[in-house]
């Protein structure tokens, strides 16, 4: 129930030459869930351990409800963390484990006990609890070092991937058990998570990061439906959205923009008349997956959808849908069909194209073009 | 009305900063005790032979400083130069031998075998001998008239001749089988350490790509062991410098000074023979070697981890 | 008070004698802390001497011979013994050779044990008998001698390639060829004349061919180990000290029966002599002086001298001493060394470090041991290498 | 990796079978000839060869090595100073193990600026010949007063033994992950209570490695035993040294190698008992670097 | 392009109490694509090592075109391998090991160094090609694996989870690249992956395990829509398939069951008519995400679709859909709504139950129950 402010934080370690975090910005407001994405090696754990106190920043600070921790010890600073290596104690079982930092903090024996089974109950981990880690599976030492964290009742949680080592089934499982814990105790909570369906459904807000920047920082529907840039649309989203270069024109009916099948066939789809100033121009399209569907009744009467027939290059039933290939300006673009009506690949189908939600950027700058 | 309310924060960060203070210096204080003694015992005293290898110290030091007399003296000393090459010889076939034998025992060790524990230990227990013991007994084996030789003989193989302790040319040679008997066991161990921590996937790929036992070993197995060789060369190295009371046991130096080595040499010049500034000289050119051979395994072991 | 010597009389005899010793000094109240080091001819012992030394804590007596003993004078660390020395009359009791030895400055600084002559040729009758020889008196007549033997198929010279027995046998053969004159010149005095010398060139020949009767097995054997070779009849002769002695006593041999003892070839009423002594350090404690003081004056009563000397094979330092309880080989001795000290004939062992410093002599160690053990041997290259190593040592 | 490895009886195995058999008996020979020796009688040693067995088997060679033998102008032995040895030894090897494990930990899991120079010149400490110290380290131990104690000698071999367990533990605390720390850390425990309650638990192997080789080469010393001992506290090699060279009378071989196995066994024993924990502690980190 | 017979394999390992594998048999046509599923530790790898011929098994055999290869060493058995941990050679450069693999096949120089290059290219890591693995990242380090076995042409590929470490936009990528390089070239592979979307897109068909023993192997189709068992249900798809004990009735509509939700209303489902033997009898119903759907006007005259009002309990917007969660005789149902028609938390919404498809399965026998 803190909140916690990051204020342009640098960090270049040791013998390094690059600055691995180059300034980054979030205000958290307190019970707040922000989840941190981004690709692999951009800084997610570097800020994570900054915050704990485990790694000095050599620029900006950390301020706690409105004090600046960035000089206390880890200990002082009444967070806890999920590694994203775990980071169990081999040597502990299960259970001292998760009892170790309440011994430290002199937690009463028999509260500690009630408090390991309550936590172990929670994790489904119950049976575990006198077995040592170098005997549980990846995800059972994963849901241990949940438990470390939430045998705690921190002014901050941070995780770090505390979910990627769990099977579908358990992920989803936790992933909910996370949720309510955060509905229950209101902690603040900053979640590092490389599943795009975590990070969309569990977060407040989405922070982007890329190579120690912040790219964009907004709800999980901002971030979905309005990437800032082309690097945030094209890593949210799975499949990702496919980018298409067109040149915006301008017909009796509006704004528009032609793309061209593989045969050569050509399709115009209506654009947003913000795209007035660009007419002529070239712009980059970018189209999600579930924009490009089989016809469907409910949504023909609106004037930003339109349809064509292309040929089917790919199709990958993914048990919901099938996810269908074609080719648009000589770019592979996806498509999210229903499972209920299948397409063989090489056939042509009969695509809906909606163009209410779909994004355009500038190809200079790669941002997004602002309503 | 402000600066009222500031106060007890400011209390609690004063002594927070205390406490912080103690554990940023912890660390330091507990490898600072090593470090005195390491630095006077090592370095201190290895700055106080530098400087005693400058002056003409004879019986007990002094301080009258000839420049660079000793080093000049030493350089023109017939027997420094035995020394030193009796230096190259042993350390490098002593290393060299021994991380042969290590890799191959430890390889052919490697292959499942049964009472590999047994075998494993009496290949390590001539570690746990001094060297004065390795060097007595192993004198006694080379002698000819009362050991291998006379065996032999005994056993009806009259023309067997095997007498390189008492040839001048050849003495250095028993120094490095008796060496190698000692340490060789040790680097197996080191080797065998090593080939178990191998990723035993890296293995299973090379099978399916084809490669044959020998090709694994040879292309896969040993290559990625480096650190191993390294780790063995820095204890075998420390062994070779260190080999003083073995040459002393087996040969005193001898025959004449054929298996003379610089420690030998700095030995009896500093305390046998009164010239404690050439000894000095001489342990400085020792020390010079040593350095030239460790600071790039020290580098290559900084820039490395670094990578990791 | 409490008296630490330093010794390396560590097995033995010289062990008994040192025991004894011992008792001695306990029987007038003192402690005796005992300090062996043995090995290597008493190098272990000198490098624990100057660590002690060096750290502040020397022992009482410490086993120091020859020129060593000035320099530890020098560096001011030995004590004055004079008043032990006027009250027991030293300066009467010992030959002047042997006591400029023991003092620095006119005083007396420590105390002598005993003299070993070093130029002994030790013999196995038997083998001489059975190769139809006899004891030869002059190198010529040794090389003649030493044929024979070697055609018996004994080993002629029995040795231990070990740098200070060839230095030994190298210490006999320059008497013999050089005479005690020009053996001083060389080995005490240093005279480039002399040492620089065809006759010098002489003696390294002289020296290669005695040592050509050597088995091929002699390098590292040491010194017992050869001697062992002439009581089992195996070699015929063996050049070494007096202390040689100990090793037929201990086989259960008589002197003049079944072995003999003679001169070294070519030296007869010459002696190379060698002296073991005690050097006294300076103490703090009054009690550990007196006890320091009576441990010097003992060790010159004769009681010890005769006990000691019986046991290591020397003759005692005292020249008044009744010599009926020795054997002949010592008795011989006694009678040598007192006629060569007024001859001129004494002359100081520098393979034992009487004649000169440590570290001169260890370079002739270098160039005799190392011309010993080459495979070509070349007189007249090493006499330089000899006066290039004496004078890079000076 | 064994089990990628596929046994059967191929010729090759019998080729790899027959060189390590042949090692061992290379091996074994010294310590073969070393104790047959040690139950001859002197006769018997001049008068057979290396392998010969012992015409009748006697230990006098043993009781006279352990309880009668000259070192020196007593001749009891080697008993004393077996003892001796131990009183050295066991502190010696305790406080350089404890220091190294601290040292250790704080170079790796505690790097400050300049730590990573400090461990390198401590690896240099490793090759510096002994004899050039002796005289520098008398004159300390004499300004310190512990000139000729037990004490000064503990000292030395700490001063020279640390930097290699330094670097054991140093290695395999480094290939620990540095993530236990941090949660240790988080939880709230100090420098102290990590390296106890995290660490050190974890650090059994590598503390046997560090045991063993601090217990070889401290019991094992002669230089510094002899130079730093005094009379009566001199450690068994200097003992055993005395009793070897022998300077007259018959060389007493059973006597000699009787001692020297005497002087031997703890170390053997050290080895043959606790090996494979040496081996464990290896593959599990020190070799790595 | 060959033929992979696998006949009752079983494997023991040494020193292990349990039977890890407990008698598969799978026949793999020539030019297949199999993906083999099952819950961490059920024996994949061991299964994949025992036909590269890693692991000797204990019972079976393994048959390549008609020939027993069981014991055959792996070098002759011609097959190529992408390992779960990479294995790649560390002291080789990724040249390197790519090159490996042909090197010892005695491959000329010149074609090795083409073939790299065109895998290397293939896979997106050319700029890599002479660094040494320790200095790639995870997802690196994977494509450099899975090039050394593509450099090879083997007769079969054996993939074992060779994408579990890309970022979500690579990993679409790559398994683009596999599913046309099999297109393409033919090769019989069999693939082990965690991925549900990775293992319904690319098998031609998949391979059920769960503790060492084969549960169900079909085209992603039918494991996905008719699973064999209550483990196949709920180990296929995400989320998971929710299972609701239900009781089948008849009325005059034909067979029915009736779900309570969480404010006591109660919902009446129509039933297949092949549950006529189960009546009055307990089932449980196995109902998919996609099953539970708001309102959609082109399914609604089927009769076996019906409409409730249920209190959503959880929502999770996932990006193109939102999760939601609502009760069903006390078990959380998830249910996939329209992104485009939010749903909050706590609100009534109006569900439309698509019955075509769902699945019963005894609660004995755990099996599903065929029509
Ligand atoms: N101790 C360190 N010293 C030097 N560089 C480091 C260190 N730790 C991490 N880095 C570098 O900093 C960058 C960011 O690393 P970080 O672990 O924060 O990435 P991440 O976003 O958590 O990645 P992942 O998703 O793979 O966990 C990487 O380029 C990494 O190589
Ligand atoms: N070398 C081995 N010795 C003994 N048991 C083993 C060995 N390797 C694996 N096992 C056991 O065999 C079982 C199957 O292991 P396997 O690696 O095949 O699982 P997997 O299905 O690949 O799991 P994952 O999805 O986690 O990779 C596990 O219970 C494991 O503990
Ligand atoms: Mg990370
Ligand atoms: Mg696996």
């Amino acid at each position: 129930m803190s909140q916690l402010e990051l204020r342009d934080i640098r960090k270049t370690y040791a013998g390094a030459h690059d600055e691995t975090l180059k300034g980054i910005n979030i205000d958290i407001s307190s019970g707040e869930f922000l989840t941190l994405v981004g690709p692999s090696g951009c800084g997610k754990s570097t800020l994570m351990n900054s915050i704990a106190g485990l790694e000095t920043i050599t620029g900006g600070s950390i301020v706690v409800n409105g004090k600046d921790i960035s000089a206390m010890e880890p200990k002082d600073r009444d967070i806890a963390m999920v590694f994203q290596s775990y980071a169990l104690y081999p040597t502990m079982s299960v259970r001292e484990n998760i009892a170790f930092g309440l011994k430290i903090r002199g937690m009463p024996k028999e509260e500690i006990r009630q408090e390991v089974e309550r936590v172990a109950d929670l994790l489904q981990i119950s049976p575990l609890l006198d077995k040592k880690p170098s005997r549980l599976s990846g995800g059972q030492q994963q849901r241990v070092a949940m438990g470390r964290a939430l045998a705690r009742r921190p002014k901050i949680y941070l995780f770090d991937e505390p979910l990627s080592n769990l099977d579908a089934k358990l992920r989803v499982e936790m992933r909910t058990e996370i949720k309510k814990l955060h509905q229950r105790l209101k902690t603040t909570i900053v979640y590092v998570t490389h599943d795009q369906i975590e990070a969309m459904t569990l977060a407040d807000r989405i922070a982007v990061l890329k190579g120690g920047e912040l790219q964009q920082l907004g709800t999980p529907k901002e971030v979905y439906d309005t990437p800032e840039n082309l690097f945030v649309a094209s890593f949210m989203g799975s499949p990702s959205m496919s980018f298409i270069g067109v040149t915006v024109e301008r017909s009796e009916a509006g704004l528009s923009v032609t793309v061209e099948g593989n045969d050569g066939r050509e399709l115009v789809l209506p654009a947003p008349e913000y795209l007035e100033s660009w007419v002529g121009k070239r712009v980059v399209l970018g189209i999600r997956p579930e924009h490009i569907s089989q016809p469907d009744e409910q949504k023909r009467d609106n004037g930003m959808v339109t349809e064509g027939r292309f040929t089917v290059e790919v199709t990958e039933p993914t048990g919901p849908d099938v996810l269908a290939v074609i080719r648009l300006n000589d770019i592979d673009v996806q498509c999210r069909l229903d499972a209920e009506h299948p397409v063989e690949w090489g056939e042509e189908a009969e695509l809906m194209f909606d163009m209410r939600k779909v994004v355009f950027f500038d190809p200079e700058s790669e941002k997004r073009i602002r309503p | 009305m402000e600066h009222i309310q500031r106060r007890p924060a400011e209390v609690a960060r004063a002594s927070s900063d205390l406490m912080d203070g103690l554990q940023r210096w912890l660390p330091k204080l507990v490898v600072a005790p090593t470090f005195i003694l390491v630095g006077i015992g090592i370095y201190g005293y290895m700055l106080w032979t530098g400087v005693l290898s400058f002056t003409n110290s004879s019986f007990l030091p002094s301080y009258d400083f000839v420049g660079l007399d000793q080093y000049a003296k030493l350089l023109e000393s017939e027997r420094w130069l035995v020394a030193s090459w009796n230096l190259a010889i042993f350390g490098g076939l002593f290393i060299g031998i021994c991380l042969l034998f290590g890799v191959v025992l430890a390889t052919f060790l490697d292959q499942r075998i049964r009472q590999e524990g047994a075998i494993r230990t009496i290949y390590l227990y001539p570690m746990a001998l001094s060297m004065i013991v390795t060097g007595t007994v192993w004198r006694w084996i080379l002698n000819p008239s009362l050991g291998l030789e006379k065996l032999m003989h005994d056993w009806g193989w009259t023309s067997f001749s095997f007498d390189w302790l008492v040839e001048s040319d050849f003495a250095i040679y028993t120094i490095v089988m008796a060496a190698v008997w000692q340490a060789s066991g040790f680097v197996m161990a080191l080797f065998l350490a090593g080939l178990r921590g191998v990723d035993s996937s890296i293995i299973r790929a090379a099978r399916v790509d084809g490669a044959s036992l020998p090709v694994i070993y040879w292309k896969i197995l040993l290559p990625s062991l480096r650190p191993v060789f390294f780790s063995s060369v820095m204890v075998l190295a420390h062994i070779a410098i260190k080999s003083f009371d073995l040459v002393m046991a087996m040969t005193s130096g001898g025959p004449g000074y054929s298996t003379d080595l610089p420690a030998v040499f700095m030995y009896a010049h500093t305390f046998t023979r009164g010239q404690m500034g050439l000894g000095s000289a001489s342990a400085m050119l020792m020390l010079g070697a040593i350095l030239a051979l460790l600071v790039p395994y020290l580098y290559s072991e900084l820039r490395e981890k670094r990578h990791d | 008070g409490e008296v630490e010597v330093l010794h390396w009389w560590a097995a033995g005899g010289e062990a008994r004698a040192a025991a004894a010793l011992k008792e001695m000094m306990e029987e007038q109240g003192h402690t005796w802390k005992d300090f062996a080091v043995a090995g290597g001819g008493g190098e272990a012992a000198m490098t624990v001497l100057k660590t002690r030394a060096v750290s502040g804590n020397p022992p009482a007596a410490a086993q120091i011979k020859g020129l060593d003993i000035r320099e530890w004078a020098e560096l001011g660390f030995l004590t004055n013994l004079d008043s032990v020395a006027d009250a027991e009359n030293w300066d009467q009791l010992i030959p002047p050779m042997i006591s400029d030895v023991m003092k620095y400055e006119g005083e007396y600084v420590a105390v002598p044990v005993n003299v070993h002559r070093v130029n002994w040729l030790w013999v196995n009758p038997e083998v001489m008998k059975d190769a139809g020889v006899e004891v030869p008196t002059t190198l010529d007549e040794f090389f003649e001698v030493a044929d024979k033997l070697k055609a018996e198929g004994y080993i002629p010279l029995a040795h231990g390639g070990q740098p200070w027995q060839d230095a030994t046998v190298f210490d006999a053969v320059a008497l013999a060829e050089l005479g005690p004159e020009d053996y001083r010149k060389a080995f005490v005095e240093h005279d480039m004349d002399v040492i620089n010398s065809d006759k010098m060139e002489e003696v390294f020949a002289q020296f290669a061919k005695v040592m050509s009767y050597v088995d091929d097995d002699a390098a590292g054997r040491d010194w017992n180990t050869a001697t062992g070779m002439v009581i089992r009849g195996e070699a015929a002769m063996q050049i070494m000290g007096d202390w040689a002695k100990g090793e037929f006593t201990a086989a259960g041999l008589t002197p003049g029966e079944d072995y003999l003892c003679a001169p070294a070839p070519g030296t007869a009423g010459q002696f190379t002599f060698n002296v073991d002594s005690f050097a006294m350090f300076s103490l703090t404690e009054d009690e550990d002086i007196k006890a320091q003081k009576d441990l010097a004056r003992t060790i010159l009563e004769p009681e010890f001298q005769t006990l000691f000397n019986q046991n290591k094979g020397s003759i005692p330092v005292r020249t008044d001493m009744d010599m009926g309880e020795f054997d002949i080989c010592a008795q011989a001795s006694m009678e040598t060394f007192k006629a060569s000290a007024d001859d001129g004939g004494l002359v100081p062992s520098f393979s034992h470090g009487l004649a000169t410093t440590s570290y001169i002599q260890g370079q002739i160690f270098d160039v005799v041991t190392n011309f010993v053990n080459s495979s070509n041997p070349d007189p007249v290259k090493t006499t330089d290498q000899l006066a290039a190593a004496i004078q890079s040592a000076m | 990796m064994t089990d990628v490895v596929r046994s059967g009886f191929r010729p090759s195995r019998i080729a790899i079978y027959g060189v390590l058999l042949l090692a061992c008996l290379v091996y074994l020979i010294p310590l073969i000839v070393m104790l047959i020796t040690s139950f001859k009688t002197p006769m018997d040693i001049r008068t057979g060869n290396l392998l010969s067995l012992p015409a009748d088997w006697t230990v006098v060679g043993w009781t006279k090595a352990w309880s009668e033998a000259c070192t020196g102008v007593q001749c009891q032995g080697v008993r004393g100073f077996f003892w001796n040895s131990f009183k050295m030894t066991v502190p010696a090897v305790l406080i350089s193990t404890l220091l190294g494990a601290f040292n250790g930990y704080v170079l790796s899991k505690w790097k400050f600026k300049g730590s990573d120079l400090m461990f390198g010149m401590l690896l240099f400490g490793c090759f510096v010949p002994f004899q050039v110290v002796l005289l520098p380290m008398a004159a300390t131990l004499g300004k310190l007063g512990l000139a000729n104690t037990t004490a000064g000698l503990v000292l030395v071999h700490v001063i020279y033994g640390v930097a290699f367990t330094t670097l054991f533990f140093r290695n395999y605390y480094v290939a620990i992950p540095d993530a236990l720390v941090k949660a240790a850390r988080l939880d709230g425990a100090g420098f102290f209570t990590i390296f106890f309650r995290i660490l050190l638990p974890l650090s059994t192997p590598i503390f046997m490695v560090s045991l063993i080789w601090q217990f070889t080469q401290i019991w094992n010393d002669f230089l510094f035993g002899v130079v730093f001992a005094s009379g009566d506290s001199q450690p068994i090699t200097v003992a055993l040294n005395n009793l070897v060279n022998t300077s007259t009378g018959v060389k007493e071989y059973n006597v000699d190698m009787a001692a020297a196995m005497i002087a031997a066994l703890p170390t053997l024993v050290v080895y043959i008992v606790a090996g494979k924990y040496f081996i464990r502690g290896l593959t599990a980190g020190s070799v790595k670097g």
